[in-house]
């Protein structure tokens, strides 16, 4: 991991670590912490405290988001002290889940803009000048438009991926694969790599595949404290304790010092977490298909 | 005390009964998903749960304890992209009920859910939108879940997150709306329903025993009410077991 | 099929039959033939031999596509002798691959149109009127569009679906899911019914959801003499067999007597087949993978 | 009589060549998937083979009988929607090298393979684009595989199904296609190449034992020609050894 945002993560990238409550990569995020990085422009539907905590860090020049809460524990609070005048100055250009899906889109396509039947009636075009308008050629009917979003770095954690990275998601798909095809350059970070074999006993389970991928990185735990569907559940008291810490600057600051700069890597965080295994997903495995012909 | 209830389980199970069989539902965390599984468990076993997150038909094992949670994927029906959840399912009109919450509601059932105050130097930061936006734009219908509040009901809101009936003067129509936007709002002591003529949120239904001015007090600016104001049943036996011992047994969401 | 065929498909409709290559329902289009639907608008990336077996039945009015070949082994002559003037008149409305798919692509997002960076330099925006295009709001690029496609009925071929017509695809994808999003009414056809339960044991790989499906058919076989990956090879040798049989009218019109209108059913048209057992799928199971939390 | 080798033996091999390892090529069926195959299997082990029906890193076991064989999906390392096909494989300028055929190809390499004659009453009502329009526009550069004939080769296609060099005179970065085009034609008697300079065909390499007057015999135009002609080395006994007895052992397109 360390060598992988050293290559490919520098000051003043758009970096974009997605999934959407699911393998949301806090172990890349820690990394960039640690590796200091300065004036990125983060992007994500829902900030997380992964970028809570990159925000308190000072990494973050921009923030493009939809949705900035602690899903179901409460508020993103060092976001909140730099919105609300409290804190660091940190720029924010917002829209809505379809519009940051809307723009991740366009980007994996390679088109300027993307459209949408939306935002008629709310405020958000009138606080952000990038959602815009086209008419239709055919009806003529003003629909809305956001513009492509294209990350300088998208990383992706994956449940597993092969060497070349040629990785399978299941369970929530979020953006991922929108994200990871918008981007100049990709990470895939993975709980386990498998054999190349693995990856092509069953195709349709690939959602990204290695050719556009610049590295691979195996970090068990890697979305700790979100989870992986399969492997581990998200660590919810973390979530609900999170409030408390990011509620005051100086605990935040501890618990930067203690769990990222004060740690080497992930293994060190896990080692540190203590009993994540109390977090072990059941086993609930499906039924394969048939690939013959 | 068997016939005593805490609010939260009133509107849990208001918001339930307005759920008809089979329809699909675009469900949010808390008290909404809550109303959905009360209402699979009694009068709709054939509701089609759809969670933004892509879960599609859900059959949460245990309380969920976010839009994403892993409960509600296994054993659901199938997992959408994001892209497809948006263009698929809810721009394409398949979304027949939408619930919504906020921090703010005004008299035209507009929502805010993203500032309080001015929204380059706000008192309060909010969430943003996420999908409530296009969910008041799309759905069906959508349902919102709100204690009575003066300061949650504001005569006008500060932003508008998700249209309501009115935007300056100008009706969902005249804007092109597909949806009906929110047409009921379930609140800890009555029902208000938009007024189709005026899009404006009146008082249609008190709680066993409401008074009206007591409802007026939460709300900031002179609500209108129907000549004749029905009376809302409270919880049943059935619906309050349901709640208290399969659907929040650990009493997160329904204590108060 | 009977049932659902005449209750979904009526003369005049646009019509969808998708699947490319793979997983074409031969089974909808023989029961469309036996009813005589007429005035069709057949819309299909490929039209394969189905689709020249309706023209050549008298089904179709008008055929929207993109590539109209027997791939690999020749022509498509019931299509040629109208496109040539020296059949029935077929109203003819073509683009490429890329434009049949972001029809469908608006279709089932219920926009208008679909933006592409597309056709510049080619002949097809000269010949159909229907490819514009429209400026980014945002670069003022020129990009080429095409209409949505909203077809009145499709009908997809799935390996399995529970009884709600929750259908789950692997292998080739194509463009199914898009084209029973766009249309009004799906009807899916399966190889076999399986249990919700089997569906909900891995719900990623469902790609029609039940709540949009009007009706669910059984018919094993249903996509011969395309295949059904798992289940059954292509019948090479009879898509070779079609060249001689559609270059000659009288010879194409045997063939619908003696395999479409002499039989009452897709059960008498395996049986007719003989030995379909030779294309018989190998195993090639992949692993299950785990759901657990 | 080992070193005799058939005219499609000695384009496939050709083709082959021009491939290098690691390309992600868009693959067609016929010629381009064994010149792919012989490529992986000699100098271009790591060529990623995709096909516009959505499998990505093919392997396939047998030859495949259409561009939608399941042996193509069978022990790919992933299958693609066609939406995602053009739109983030291709469109996304991801393609490095596709193939093109045609029954038409013109002095500036634009290619037809839709109508022979008027679009609306045609002589031959060929397939048409299928993906071959946007492939010509978007991969970063097209190879050409077609046998010279004078009728395959006219001076201006009746139909431009696929552009080229020049589109009534206009360049493509004039009209802004990303791809750079037919760059290349592989015929059974020698090569052509895009003079960059005036986007025309020219002939730049022979085949053993052809000579010029051969090649122009089969152009519809005046083929003008490097002053230096380089020699194509004809299939090696590998090349053939692999071509005949693991590739297309049954002579399914090698025969001629």
């Amino acid at each position: 991991m360390r060598e992988a945002v050293a290559a490919h993560v520098r000051d003043g990238d758009t970096v974009v670590i997605e999934g959407f409550t699911h393998l949301i990569c806090f172990a890349a995020g820690h990394e960039i912490i640690r590796q200091r990085r300065r004036d990125l422009t983060l992007c994500r539907l829902t900030p997380d405290l992964i970028y809570d905590q990159m925000i308190a860090a000072g990494c973050a020049r921009k923030l493009v988001f939809s949705w900035a809460g602690n899903p179901g524990a409460g508020s993103l609070h060092a976001f909140r002290r730099a919105a609300e005048g409290m804190g660091p100055t940190l720029e924010l250009e917002e829209y809505s889940h379809f519009g940051m899906v809307a723009r991740l889109s366009a980007g994996a396509a390679r088109l300027p803009f993307w459209t949408m039947r939306n935002y008629m009636g709310t405020d958000l075009p009138r606080v952000n000048p990038m959602i815009r308008s086209v008419s239709c050629p055919y009806t003529g009917e003003v629909l809305s438009t956001v513009p492509a979003l294209n990350p300088d770095v998208t990383i992706v954690h994956a449940q597993r991926a092969d060497a070349q990275g040629n990785a399978q998601i299941w369970g929530l798909l979020g953006v991922q694969k929108e994200a990871a095809f918008a981007s100049d350059r990709v990470i895939v970070v993975v709980e386990e790599i498998v054999d190349e074999s693995a990856i092509r006993a069953d195709p349709n389970r690939t959602v990204i595949p290695g050719l556009i991928v610049d590295a691979v990185v195996v970090e068990p735990w890697g979305a700790h404290p979100s989870y992986a569907q399969g492997y581990y559940d998200r660590d919810n008291e973390f979530y609900i304790g999170w409030e408390k810490i990011s509620r005051d600057p100086a605990a935040l600051a501890r618990y930067l010092d203690e769990f990222v700069y004060g740690l080497g890597n992930r293994a060190e965080y896990v080692e540190k977490c203590g009993d994540l295994e109390r977090l072990r997903a059941s086993e609930r495995i499906c039924a394969g298909v048939n690939y013959g012909f | 005390m068997e016939s005593s209830y805490t609010p939260s389980e009133m509107m849990t199970a208001v918001a339930a009964r307005e759920l008809r069989d089979g329809e699909v539902v675009f469900v949010g965390i808390g008290l909404p998903n809550l109303a959905c599984n009360l209402a699979r468990a009694t009068h709709a076993p054939n509701l089609v749960l759809i969670y933004e997150s892509g879960a599609v038909g859900a059959v949460p094992e245990r309380l969920p304890v976010s839009i994403g949670d892993p409960a509600l994927v296994t054993g659901s029906l199938m997992v959408s992209s994001m892209a497809d959840v948006f263009q698929c399912l809810l721009q394409n009109g398949r979304i027949e009920v939408g619930f919504l919450g906020g921090a703010q509601i005004d008299r035209y059932g507009n929502i805010n859910t993203t500032v309080v105050g001015d929204y380059t130097r706000p008192t309060v930061r909010l969430p943003g939108s996420g999908g409530a936006a296009e969910i008041a734009i799309h759905a069906r219908r959508t349902l919102v879940i709100s204690r009575l509040d003066r300061r949650a009901f504001p005569e006008t809101v500060d932003f508008i997150t998700s249209p309501g009936h009115r935007i300056n003067g100008r009706t969902r129509r005249e804007l092109g709306m597909p949806g009906a936007g929110p047409t009921k709002v379930v609140t800890d002591k009555a029902i208000l329903e938009v007024n189709p003529l005026t899009g404006e949120l009146v008082l249609t239904a008190l709680y066993p025993g409401v008074e009206v001015a007591q409802v007026a007090a939460g709300i900031g600016w002179a609500l209108r009410s129907w000549d004749r104001l029905s009376e809302v049943a409270p919880p049943s036996e059935r619906e309050l077991r349901l709640l208290r011992d399969v659907l929040d047994p650990k009493r997160l969401y329904l204590k108060q």
